[in-house]
């Protein structure tokens, strides 16, 4: 059974486009998707998520087990980077291991959204708080990602980067803030969160209208956007030769490691299976979006090239290749079907 | 007159101008989407879709006397966060 | 219930999708919609819009009725460019008092789409020949915009102007009506709406084909452009202080002024509610697109960010926030229900 | 029946945007479609045929009029380019005889995907196997025309493109088979033709979720899209007064003549109607996106304006207005009805 | 050689075009997207979607006797409608 | 220091880059989506689909010595595939 969940994961049109865009990288096609169309669609999909999750809120409500995953999250979200960080600081300085661990703190937004098509098409259900968690698990881990830069910096690092730019330490947090609770990805998502929400509870004839654009198109445009982070990915895989065997291991072990100690929460909150794949995910995953952006704005010392290619390069093929399936077997091992 | 090219990340780019701004120059022009190569790597389109994006490119044509103030306002920056300035010569036509 | 309907326009996808782009800029989310996107959808609305109003002014016919109200129309984006203009000019100079009487002549289309999708919400019918109002009243308030300028214009300036780049005056007169009647939203526009008046005349079957790209999906293509009209919106509301109060004023007042002489000219011609909506609001909106891009080009003395603010900045929020559910009270008073 | 069949065409609504997009650039109007967005629709059309391609192949599977048709096709790309090459050497250097003919072996996606609507429109079916036909007709002539311009090209002139960059003639060679087979175009077409096939032969819940992208959404995708070939179409035709009568004369002969010879094959190999026209257009179109692209880079000695602008200027414009509905006639008076 | 730099809102760009063509030019290059800042306000690609646009970068390099010719042509447009234009020199490479 | 504009077709580009790199340039810039003209036409961006697409603008600037090595470099390349080369004089920020 676990063999043909990895094969029906592998042989569906996401992750065979994704696979499209990887190989036309090796091959040396000059396939691309020119800039700013994958903008498009990545807006078009956290919109159409959002919007999705927010109807699905205001249908469930928000009951007590709705407040206590959303709350887990949060708080695996706080966890995560801070072990990774203990883990990464034997091997890197402080800037670099802060800004990784930063990364796998967060989120990826696609990985989850690979992970409800999978669900989609097993026909497991899974519940629209889950999207509530994924907007809520972006940004707590930037935060905690500045702080620990902040703490592990030299002495005379510390005293100029307070210096250079604001004369004082205070206009520098409301920096960091602004990018882990503003950034255009996290404030679309909660926005169209919002609005589903109200629509779904206020204006319900809306929602069949807005059915075709977020719900019928999603599988397609997910596709076709797959495809173009095929070709990112691999694009990426080039650059891990800096990153060293350490990186490479940690990027490809966090993630299960991670996924178990989500899978532990889930049977601790009592999650359906759909809701528990989903959290592992979350768990799982780690953000190649917000947290770079956000990173190289409050953490400039820190090497893009490595919490990107990590990220991007081997953690997110192997969640969406490998992970997913594997953590549906595990799901099913110890959560009762719904 | 002194023509300035600088060429940084898009991320940094409204820093840069308010410097520019605030040193006195009274115009300048930004192209995005540039894409480069630097002793510390490549930089293509390719991330665009992060947000992170690609380099902008920012001309100013000052006068003689204003370029010191517009250097002293944009050398931090550069040196912070990376990206190059040149100077040429111009004239208005 | 004039409340409730205030209320159901404020609540519905994309008038919060238009507050979720204001507020993200006003909170400092650096979300963007990168161009050329927000000009793909604006493509999308006019051939969509246009296609579908030659399709169903292709069942209707072109009775009595139909040529009366596109006649009407037309009278409306003459006159109402003379009236502002004489208000305006108490204050401005005739360059600026032109470019903007000309801006609140023409009309909005984002304005219109909005007022149909919200009808169709309230379920209250329309006619496909308002379209061809909508279409037609773009371009004349250019024509009155340019001559307005012309004849204020002092002496030695008209002289200048008429010698500098044609040798004579003649050559400048095909530039206006270029401006005016083959400036690409206008063109799109019209040529959209013979084509789904053809299309549904000779080939019918190709409607049912084209129905999932004009109709389905265009609920939630006009959430979209409307985050991004936000965004826009917010950014224009920055130059209004250059613009002063008088300036704001005639901004927020035109357009219900406007609106009522609308309301005035339906009840003569006996125009059911659903299309003396649509008639208000084409009287009620002002122009952002067609005719600051050809002010810019024939009467480039008038400053831009005066008519692109007003018309922009306020204008358009007002009408798509308050002014669509207000006029939808107006109407129900006044013209009974079909 | 046979100029209801040319109306029919002329009145569907692709051909009559591509109109739109023709005569907006005669009339000066300014409508137009920035960069990048063409190529979204581009790309886009190649996922959605080669999938919905793909999908069918699964269905029908590789029987031997499968397999012989596709044999035929490839044939057909071999054929096109060394005939049209002898007859376009009688006025032509070898460099540009053999981009030109290269250019005519090759295929247009577009024209293809405009004679299935055609198709569908008249209720007649075709198979899935075309599109794979289509796929694999796009790189040959490609290969035919690096071949053509090497052989005819200056003793001196071999000497110096062969040193020139690579030190040996070699690695020449794997340049021409990248540009051929694994340009952009052609890897997105056969990829998402393996992808539909996979999808459909072992995981087909997933066809349904892709069929509001690459089915529902594609008539209107088409339509936009060849809005931008007429305005494209039309600017080229301004360079072809550097053609000269010999170049324009072939480029609206070739395509009847070689939809012709694709007839006689199909009779051959008895094929269907609807395959028959399908075959005919393959023969009769002319590359104007991969062929070029390649040629710039293996033959540049070769003036791109006389490949692209008879291609792109003429012969598509002769194929999907007129060419298409004729070819359809010559098939119901050839081909018996299914 | 000189080298010209003009700054320009995009939708003035082709009558700049042909009147650089028209002054005996015999090529340009054309970057449009271009933003910026000046004294009468600051241009983004915000309002691109109108068609109104951003500014376009024209670069001409000419001949130095043909620099007479281009400044006449292009110097009352750029009054007309704003835009900036500046001058160095350069050398073929 | 020198500056080296050269304005060429996006097909080429990766050639071009590559050579500028080999020739020993610490860095450089681009711009792609460039339109121009020439003797041999004009080039819109009208063809971007095809991938055939339209110019780009490199910048790369380069200490006096290396003017030697970037331009032999690249010379081959314009003369082969078309494109245009120049330098200015520019120093250091
Ligand atoms: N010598 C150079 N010439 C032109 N552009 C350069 C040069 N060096 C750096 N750049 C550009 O400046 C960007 C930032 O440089 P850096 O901060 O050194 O990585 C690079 O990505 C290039 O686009
Ligand atoms: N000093 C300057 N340096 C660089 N670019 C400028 C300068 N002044 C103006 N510009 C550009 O030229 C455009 C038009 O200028 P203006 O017509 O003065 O508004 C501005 O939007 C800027 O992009
Ligand atoms: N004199 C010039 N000034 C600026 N750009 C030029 C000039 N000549 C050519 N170009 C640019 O270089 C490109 C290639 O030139 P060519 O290879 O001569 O066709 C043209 O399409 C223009 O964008
Ligand atoms: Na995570
Ligand atoms: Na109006
Ligand atoms: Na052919």
């Amino acid at each position: 059974m676990q063999s043909s969940l990895v094969l029906q994961n592998l042989l569906s049109a996401p992750v065979l486009f994704f696979f499209l865009g990887i190989l036309g990288v090796l091959v040396g096609s000059d396939l691309e998707i020119p800039s700013p169309l994958p903008k498009l669609f990545s807006l078009y999909l956290l919109l159409a998520i959002g919007f999705k999750g927010g109807m699905e809120l205001a249908q469930s409500g928000l009951g007590p087990q709705v407040l206590l995953t959303i709350g887990a999250a949060v708080a695996m979200s706080l966890l995560v980077p801070l072990s990774s960080f203990l883990l990464l600081r034997l091997r890197l300085d402080g800037y670099n291991a802060a800004a990784i661990a930063a990364s796998y703190g967060s989120i990826s937004a696609v990985t989850f959204i690979t992970a409800e098509s999978f669900l989609n098409v097993l026909e497991v259900n899974f519940d629209g708080f889950m999207v509530a968690a994924l907007a809520l698990m972006e940004s707590p881990a930037i935060v905690v990602g500045v702080v620990l830069a902040k703490i592990t910096a030299p002495a005379e690092d510390r005293e100029v980067s307070g210096e250079q730019e604001n004369g004082n330490g205070g206009l520098r947090w409301r920096e960091v803030l602004q990018e882990a609770f503003l950034n255009g990805s996290v404030y679309l998502l909660i926005g169209s969160l919002v609005i589903g929400y109200v629509v779904a509870a206020f204006s319900p004839a809306g929602l069949e209208k807005m059915d075709p654009f977020t719900e019928k198109l999603f599988y397609g445009a997910l596709c076709f956007f797959l495809l173009d982070m095929g070709i990112v990915a691999a694009q990426r895989l080039r650059d891990l030769q800096k990153a060293g065997a350490f990186l490479i291991g940690f990027s490809l072990l966090a993630p299960p490691v991670h996924a178990l100690a989500g899978l532990l929460v889930s049977v601790l909150l009592g999650l359906s299976q759909g809701n528990t794949l989903l959290f592992m995910v979350l768990c799982a995953s780690a953000s190649y979006i917000a947290v770079p952006a956000a990173m190289r704005m409050t953490v400039p010392q820190a090497n893009p090239s490595l919490y990107i290619s990590t990220a991007l390069g081997l953690t997110f093929p192997f969640n969406v290749v490998i992970g997913i399936p594997l953590y549906m077997v595990l799901t099913r091992q110890f959560i009762p079907a719904g | 007159m002194k023509r300035i090219d600088l060429i940084l990340s898009e991320r940094e780019l409204n820093r840069v101008c308010k410097a520019i701004t605030k040193a006195g120059a009274k115009g300048y022009s930004v192209m995005r989407h540039v894409t480069g190569m630097s002793p510390s790597g490549e930089i293509s389109e390719a991330m665009d879709f992060s947000g992170l994006g690609a380099n902008a490119h920012v001309i100013v044509f000052v006068d003689d006397d204003l370029l010191g103030a517009v250097a002293a306002a944009v050398r931090p920056l550069l040196k912070r966060y990376g990206g190059v300035g040149f100077v040429s010569s111009a004239e208005p036509l």
